[in-house]
């Protein structure tokens, strides 16, 4: 039904990418991964805990960089220095992995995306040979000179990070997939099932999403509805929905009736 | 053989005496752990770790994945 | 995980509720519905063809009464007379089954209910042992008293029939199910996956559509994409989405940045 | 023995003689197939409709399934 | 610019329609009164505190029957009878004026009307003589009942009494609109000034609100808000606003461009 | 009631600003922008028609700068270059006045701006002395360098220029807000008057349009009706709305009923 | 002439001796206020007041007008 | 004193005799109105017009207001 999501050099069943945040603990997290189908898992790059518990559980002996493919993001990063130190770092502890999520914050506050900042990392990474996906506000201009540029996936925001407001921009969205010739994946701003499937209506190749699995009362079973989400909303892109009127129109014939 | 001192993820850190970053990561039980170093800005690439000593003064990051979005 | 639907005397795994109008033919029909994974399916009782093609396939030919749970319905019907008497009609037709749709229409234009002939009509077939499943608008008084006069279940509609507008109403339909004791099920309005999504997260017990399976460009891969839609949003339901904020919030931890 | 007219689903038919419910609906081919019969505005339940005799001026309503909403 | 507001006998050059509930003061309430610039102003009826404080001052004597077109409502009344006695009452304490504001709640939570007993009311209420305004749902059905019964205004409601939801059924207020013949008047729902406007851009006939005055933290200046935002909308409706595009269209010409 | 609007040097009473471009004429023009009371008015330079009915009537004759504060735009320029050029070129024109509209777009089908070649114009323009007004997208971090850096207005768009859609981005709005140290002023995407009211409850400083008076069915009333709207939504922001409940709350006194 | 008991707006009242409604009225100090008097379910226009005297067990409702929406 | 061939608003235009943009402003009718000359890429105030020669070859902009948004 649906063909797989390629990005870049690989290529994925899944549709829906998830983050690693915010969850209670390391189970938890790779219970709700497990549940959601995803193929895509994003990660952050932090300072080791020098001494104190210094064998204490590792995200990674969790989710197994043989099972998943592991997304680095830069999460935190304020500027394209630090971003693409992180993505450096990131290669090195992956053995050379070069595919990142790269993510230049310009304020705390919102986490809305400093663009011009994201740019010139984008131009540099990919200089440097890594396969990107980038994080980024809802500009059509900006999305398509990333697009241009060679990112590998273009992931505008829906909302902030973390709001949960859904999909406040259909409008930039659609106008950004009529220009892109790279994967759109709305990254942020999923709040519930329905934001998912509305996304995927809207024509987009993916959604990735943290909050809205590992704040939800119950992850696991959020994380379930997601991956249907996604499914679901990516099949209604594909079956083509029906015409909108204002007025009703009878599902039952109207000839035949008895008198 | 003297102590050196040196910045280890912003800590200032203190060895009797010099040691390469092999030795320091297994001190800090990181074998078998998924980490990368950077020192003096620099990425050192595992394979160069047992080759690289800890010289007094040198800033050293050491970092590992967590959950992020 | 989800608990099954409970109409009446009867209980259900699918919460998605089909129709059988409008498609190409009988094969589309029946290949839908399958891929809708529905177990309730609405039918209309019209005046048999006399003499030309006689031996035309008959709709239960495709839909059998032994697979599925047929529910006829009163479409066409301006008063309760008209609909009481074709539940009579089809009771007979399906040897004594005594689950309707009740569905008695105000107007041509938009099918709107007619609620005071609903409301008589629901009294007149209860009180003669039918299990009344109603047709109606998304008025909470009407609504609480068809629950209250013992209507097996509650239909409030999501905007007009066939006009897949979507759930145009959600405020109504959550003071609705903060009255409600029976089943209260979303009929007409739904036009794409998200819609009935919607739906089930608003707290829905299920979702009645035809429409917007029978006229999308590809109908199977549509009903497949409802089926999806509806399990998903019931499970975003249950398991209870993150709080909506104005602004963002980081899903990577902000303490242990590199410096 | 004499012919009758009566009201089949909105048309006037007409039969050299009078005939039964079960015998019409096996002449409409019916036999088989999931249908209902009111006759005069009352149902008429197939357990009876043999026993049923059509008269001259009756009329007749044979319904079926169809698709619908 | 604008035509007169017709109601019944009456002409009004104000289309916007105000309570006198829920004021700090009579003296606020006036002053927001006046500020509306309405010309129908809503009154209760209760019973009269009798020995305390008799001579306290008394509504009537602040919005005086000789400046404002008084119009007593039902507020209160779960039953038809008890309005049409609240109604016989308010004739009597205004002289013969036979102008009434018919409201019967089905709920005293959402005060949701009972549409059984508004509709009877109203019937009786006509026969007697009176000129009924009435309060009722958003049910097309019924609202081409009330127009057709002879009521000389329709008032469906925006979303419910005091909730300042706004419009949430512009779809609904649209076919009411297609079949009246008599004014249909947004009552209960309006929030802020814009929600006024978007009823008068729909077609409405005028606009009657009273928390959204009462309740602002400033209600003199949001009473000439409301003011200007029904005369606003009632202009935009007039005037005919341009088409909407997904894609823009520049409004500075493209030819003779500079080199 | 309310303050003046400070831009920059100057202080306008009128916080509806309007452009002069699609009008059938330039008597249509003139009668509108008299009707839709702005002070501030934006033009657009081009190549004058040489030879070729030189006489023909001037902008400048029917709008005078001695009445209206004249803004002249950088429509059309795609560049930074460009846009400079254009500012030059206007105070030539405008005998040294330094108000422009900045305005740098990044394509010609969404007519939406290019944000990097915007701020380096923007700088150009403010060391040279100009007092920039600059039409932006609605990415809250280029709003605020743009206000950090000196432009006198900072101008995010609602929706596309020309689209109509009206306030598609009102979390993007509320968050520029709250940032703000300078007006902020909505500019491209009104389409009718509730647009320009919401904008207003928002908190905008101002509303600039021009096709949704020019191509309204009726211009001038249409302009009649924006200098409404956006007077009652600016009123209803200062008289601060009641706040929303899902459920009613009754606008009468619920003590002494008769019985 | 005894004393007499009636219902007024609810509450149980006591007169020395009977009195019409205006006599009522103008204790209660409503002249020239805007009122409508019901008695026994029945509205009493203005003009019988004078005429119409209370009697035991009467049951009486006075009204105003008050805001509302 | 020989002809002059120079671009203005993008069109070749032929003059017998080098003019002044003054001059060239006033046969085209402009006097009184408002506009604003650009001499190969340079802007020109209006106070030097009448002393700025248009030469062979130059690239000349004349530009006024019309209807923008």
């Amino acid at each position: 039904m649906t063909s797989p999501l390629r990005i870049g050099s690989r290529s994925f069943e899944s549709r829906l990418l998830v983050g690693t945040g915010k969850y209670k603990n390391l189970e938890e997290t790779r219970d709700a991964i497990i549940a959601s189908g995803a193929e895509i898992v994003t990660v952050a790059l932090r300072r080791t805990n020098i001494g104190q518990n210094s064998d204490e559980p590792n995200l990674l002996d969790f989710i197994s960089p043989d099972k998943w493919t592991i997304l680095p993001n830069t999460a935190g990063c304020f500027s394209a220095e630090d971003a693409v130190r992180t993505c450096m770092l990131a290669r090195e502890l992956l053995d050379g992995h070069n595919l990142v999520k790269l993510e230049v914050l310009g304020e705390k506050k919102t986490l809305y995306p400093n663009m011009t900042q994201t740019i010139s990392a984008a131009k540099t990474l990919i200089e440097d040979g890594f396969e990107v996906m980038v994080y980024c506000s809802d500009d059509p201009i900006f999305c398509k000179e990333l697009d241009d540029m060679g990112c590998v996936s273009v992931m505008p925001l829906a909302s902030p990070i973390g709001s949960g407001l859904g999909i406040v921009n259909p409008h930039s969205i659609s106008i950004i997939l009529e220009n892109s010739t790279k994967p759109i994946i709305v990254d942020a701003g999923v709040g519930t099932a329905s934001d998912a499937s509305i996304a995927m209506e809207l024509g987009c190749d993916g959604v990735l999403m943290n909050t809205a699995i590992a704040k939800a009362a119950k992850p696991i079973l959020m994380a379930e509805a997601m991956k249907d989400a996604v499914i679901s909303g990516r099949k209604a892109f594909l079956a083509g929905r029906m015409q909108k009127t204002l007025f009703g129109n009878a599902s039952s014939p109207i000839q035949g009736l008895i008198e | 053989m003297s102590a050196i001192v040196f910045k280890l993820n912003g800590e200032l850190t203190q060895k009797p005496k010099e040691l390469n970053l092999n030795e320091l990561a297994n001190e800090l039980n990181l074998f078998r752990k998924k980490f990368a170093i950077e020192m003096n800005g620099e990425i050192i690439p595992k394979s160069s770790h047992s080759a690289t000593l800890i010289k007094d003064g040198d800033v050293i990051e050491i970092v590992h994945a967590v959950g992020g979005g």
